[in-house]
């Protein structure tokens, strides 16, 4: 089953790409949000 | 004189030190519960395929992955054509291209490196001259450069003009090359016994599989829309306040002469 | 290049031509022919009005809240240091630079919506010429006067307006000294029959009879209808061509005499 | 002023400047002969070199179209001619079309002359049944590449990183033409017994590329060389 290891590697890479975007993107969203006052919050 | 003390901005309470709302994290939480659902059924319980065993199992993320690029960049082109033709010209379309593009181009890299891991085991090599295969890399490159034309500077309604024309022609440019590598690849005639993406015919629990991991993807792709959005509105809204802060301080510049 | 025989021929033609050109000029001024475009209809309507404008480069408030009031036939001399907002104030009216708060007219267009219509009308002559290093001067002015179909009359009159239809007609504009260059962008300008003159430093690199000549061509330009704005360090020599002064600080408007 | 007259105006000016600047003929045909010979030394078994002749033209003509597009902009932005023109109201239409048109034209010298350093450096040979089939190639190919490279010229022209940006715009969009142009030639040419009749498929390909980025230039460069 010398498969198995590009099959896990196959969801491997997509879930760590997944994981990478969305930690980037709170990371981002957190820092920019600390700055802006709640009033100019469109979605809260 | 007084202009000058005066602190320009008045502090206002910024609470929520974060893009995410109950939306979010509701979505976010059956986001990853989906995701579990896929990785059990995917890696677990379906069975393997007649034809190429267990490599059928990389199609329920790599089919989803591709459907989420393609879904991204028919998005961007979508807020691209809004934001030109629309009456208003609203900044808002223009952010939900860019921050649907960045997605896409995260999500086009894992299709292809999935892509090649999946034909390494199917067609034995990692990379094949076939027809869908050459047009992803090709737009991997062309919403590269959309990304480093969205960071070409100048007002917001400049970047968002230029960006939508990019945006629109590299949705120009899919047909033409899809076509061109398709005409390319139909002289040398080696049958595709097996085409990346759902042409293979699935069944009861293969189907379902690929459907919780398609169902999964969309929501992912909601959430990371919704939060970079936010993120970008924020950004432009740090530039226009950067804006009436230089504006003050210029008027400030002008009457303490 | 032309045979020897052929350059003193040329030279001597030249010459006569600039006799003549000088004589017509005395004598249009005599009869008070108009040598550019009737101004429009007459009436001493306001050509220029800017209501609290705001506009932005590269997210710096160049002009950061400018009211200013032009009418036709005047000149009006902007004053102020470097970064003042001079430049951005004539490329705001020019139609170049977009507007981002406040409103303004320029020749009756609004400037956040009829940009467009402003730019056929107006010549600007900022910091670059606009012109061909590699082309000569007479196809320099040539080519801008056709944009706006102009006979070669026409366009032999601009040249001898800005005394270049002598040997400098056939220079190449990348061997010419700045300040010919100058001349041969005003040259560009006025075969471009245009209304609205805005004209940044352009005493900048001419010697003291260019200067002379320069003013002249201003003065003249004015009387026959034309409004000039100019953008200008050198006090005292602006100064008296002007017919007002205005004083720009930190992107706004200062006092006006 | 008509449409037509603009563009024919402003495509004299850009090709009576290459007269008088020589740029073109002086320093980007050389480099595009130096590149088909660089490709010599790469590939240097010359049965392979006359195989590959055709796809070796159309890459040394794309090299070629991003130096040629940045030296057609850069006559206009040394001295802010592209501003003044947007300033003097010039329909950007025209301005497209113009330049375009001058494009195409320094670009057909150009591939013809990399065409005849293929016949005499790679030993490709000419039949006469496919001239008809190559010159159509070339006409259509060239409207494509100089549509292509007059919009993403504008685009990049104003800005600092243009000439990184240039490349990395424009050779993904291009990627059918170097398909489409190399495999009619290699049909008009008839390398590795390709029949003339199986290019005009591919003529047909670059015929509707010319007219999609033509039609898609035109609209597109307005918004895009606005300030």
């Amino acid at each position: 089953m010398e498969d198995a290891g590009f099959i896990v590697g196959s969801y491997v890479v997509t879930f760590a790409m997944v994981a990478l975007v969305a930690w980037r993107f709170v990371r981002h969203g957190r820092r920019l949000a600390k700055q802006v006052p709640d009033d100019e919050k469109y979605w809260l | 004189m007084t202009m000058i003390d005066q602190d320009p901005l008045p502090p206002r309470a910024s609470t929520s030190g974060t893009t995410a709302t109950r939306a979010t994290r509701l979505l976010g939480l059956a986001t990853i519960m989906s995701m579990a659902w896929l990785v059990a059924f995917g890696l677990g319980f379906s069975p393997a395929d007649r034809d190429q065993e267990e490599a059928v199992r990389i199609l329920y993320v790599h089919v989803p992955t591709i459907w989420i690029a393609y879904l991204a960049f028919v998005v961007t082109a979508l807020g691209s054509a809004i934001y030109l033709f629309g009456r208003n010209h609203s900044l808002g379309f223009d952010r939900l291209a860019g921050a649907s593009a960045e997605i896409g181009v995260a999500f086009v890299a894992a299709t292809l490196v999935v892509g090649s891991l999946w034909g390494r085991l199917t067609w034995g090599v990692f990379w094949r001259w076939d027809a869908r295969l050459t047009t992803t890399a090709l737009l991997f490159v062309s919403y590269i450069g959309y990304v480093a034309v969205r960071r070409l500077g100048g007002s917001h309604h400049q970047r968002a003009r230029r960006s939508a024309v990019i945006g629109l022609l590299a949705v120009l440019e899919i047909p033409l090359v899809h076509w061109s590598v398709r005409l390319w690849r139909s002289l040398h005639q080696e049958a595709t016994v097996l085409d990346p993406g759902g042409d293979i015919d699935m069944d009861g629990l293969m189907l379902f599989s690929l459907f919780v991991g398609v169902v999964s993807f969309t929501l992912l792709y909601v959430w990371l829309l919704m939060h970079r959005t936010r993120s970008m509105a924020m950004e432009d809204l740090l530039d226009e306040q950067g804006l009436d802060v230089a504006l003050e301080a210029r008027r400030a510049e002008a009457s303490g002469r | 290049m032309p045979a020897h025989g052929t350059r003193i021929r040329s030279l001597a033609l030249g010459g006569i031509r600039h006799v003549f050109s000088v004589a017509a000029e005395r004598f249009g001024e005599l009869c008070d022919v108009r040598l550019l475009p009737p101004a429009m209809d007459g009436n001493p309507r306001t050509v220029i009005e800017l209501d609290d404008a705001v506009a932005v480069l590269g997210g710096f408030p160049a002009l950061a809240g400018a009211t200013l009031a032009v009418g036709a036939g005047e000149i009006v001399l902007l004053r102020g240091p470097n970064g003042a907002g001079k430049t951005s104030l004539l490329r705001l009216c020019a139609g170049l630079l977009p507007i981002v708060r406040g409103s303004g007219r320029v020749l009756g267009f609004d400037l956040a919506t009829e940009r467009d219509a402003i730019r056929p009308r107006v010549g600007l002559l900022g910091h670059s010429n606009g012109l061909y290093a590699d082309l000569t001067v007479a196809e320099n002015v040539g080519f801008w006067g056709s944009t706006v179909g102009a006979t070669t009359g026409e366009i032999r009159a601009a040249l001898e307006r800005l005394g270049l239809a002598g040997r400098l007609a056939d220079v190449r504009v990348r061997t010419l000294s700045a300040g010919q260059r100058r001349r041969t962008a005003l040259a560009c300008v006025v075969a471009r029959r245009a209304e609205l003159w805005l004209l940044d430093e352009p005493h900048a690199g001419l010697d003291a009879d260019g200067r002379d000549e320069l003013d002249a061509v201003l003065r003249q330009a004015a009387a026959s209808g034309a409004t000039i704005v100019v953008a200008s360090h050198e006090l005292e020599r602006a100064g008296s061509l002007a017919t007002r002064t205005v004083d720009v600080v930190a992107g706004q408007i200062a006092e006006q005499q | 002023m008509k449409r037509r007259q603009i563009i024919q105006l402003i495509a004299a000016k850009d090709l009576r400047i290459e007269r008088h600047s020589r740029v073109v003929a002086n320093q980007i045909l050389p480099f595009a002969g130096v590149t088909m010979v660089m490709f010599g030394f790469a590939l240097d078994s010359s049965d392979v070199l006359e195989r590959v002749a055709p796809g070796l033209v159309w890459l040394a003509t794309l090299f070629s179209l991003l130096v040629l597009v940045q030296r057609t902009f850069a006559i206009e932005t040394d001295d802010g001619a592209l501003d003044a023109l947007r300033v003097a109201g010039v329909d950007p239409v025209a301005i497209f079309w113009g330049k375009a048109l001058a494009l195409a034209v320094q670009l057909a010298v150009l591939e013809v002359v990399l065409l005849g350093a293929a016949l005499v450096l790679y030993g490709a040979e000419m039949h006469v049944g496919g001239v008809l089939l190559l010159v159509t190639t070339l006409v259509a190919a060239t409207c494509g590449l100089a549509a292509v490279g007059t919009l993403y010229g504008g685009l990049a022209a104003g800005f600092k990183g243009r000439e990184t940006l240039l490349p990395l715009l424009v050779f993904p969009v291009v990627a059918p033409v170097l398909i489409g142009a190399t495999r009619a030639v290699e049909s008009a040419l008839g390398t590795a017994g390709a029949a003339v009749s199986e290019g005009w498929p591919w003529v047909g390909l670059l015929a509707v590329f010319a007219v999609a980025f033509g039609v898609g230039g035109s609209l597109a460069f307005g918004p895009l060389v606005d300030e």
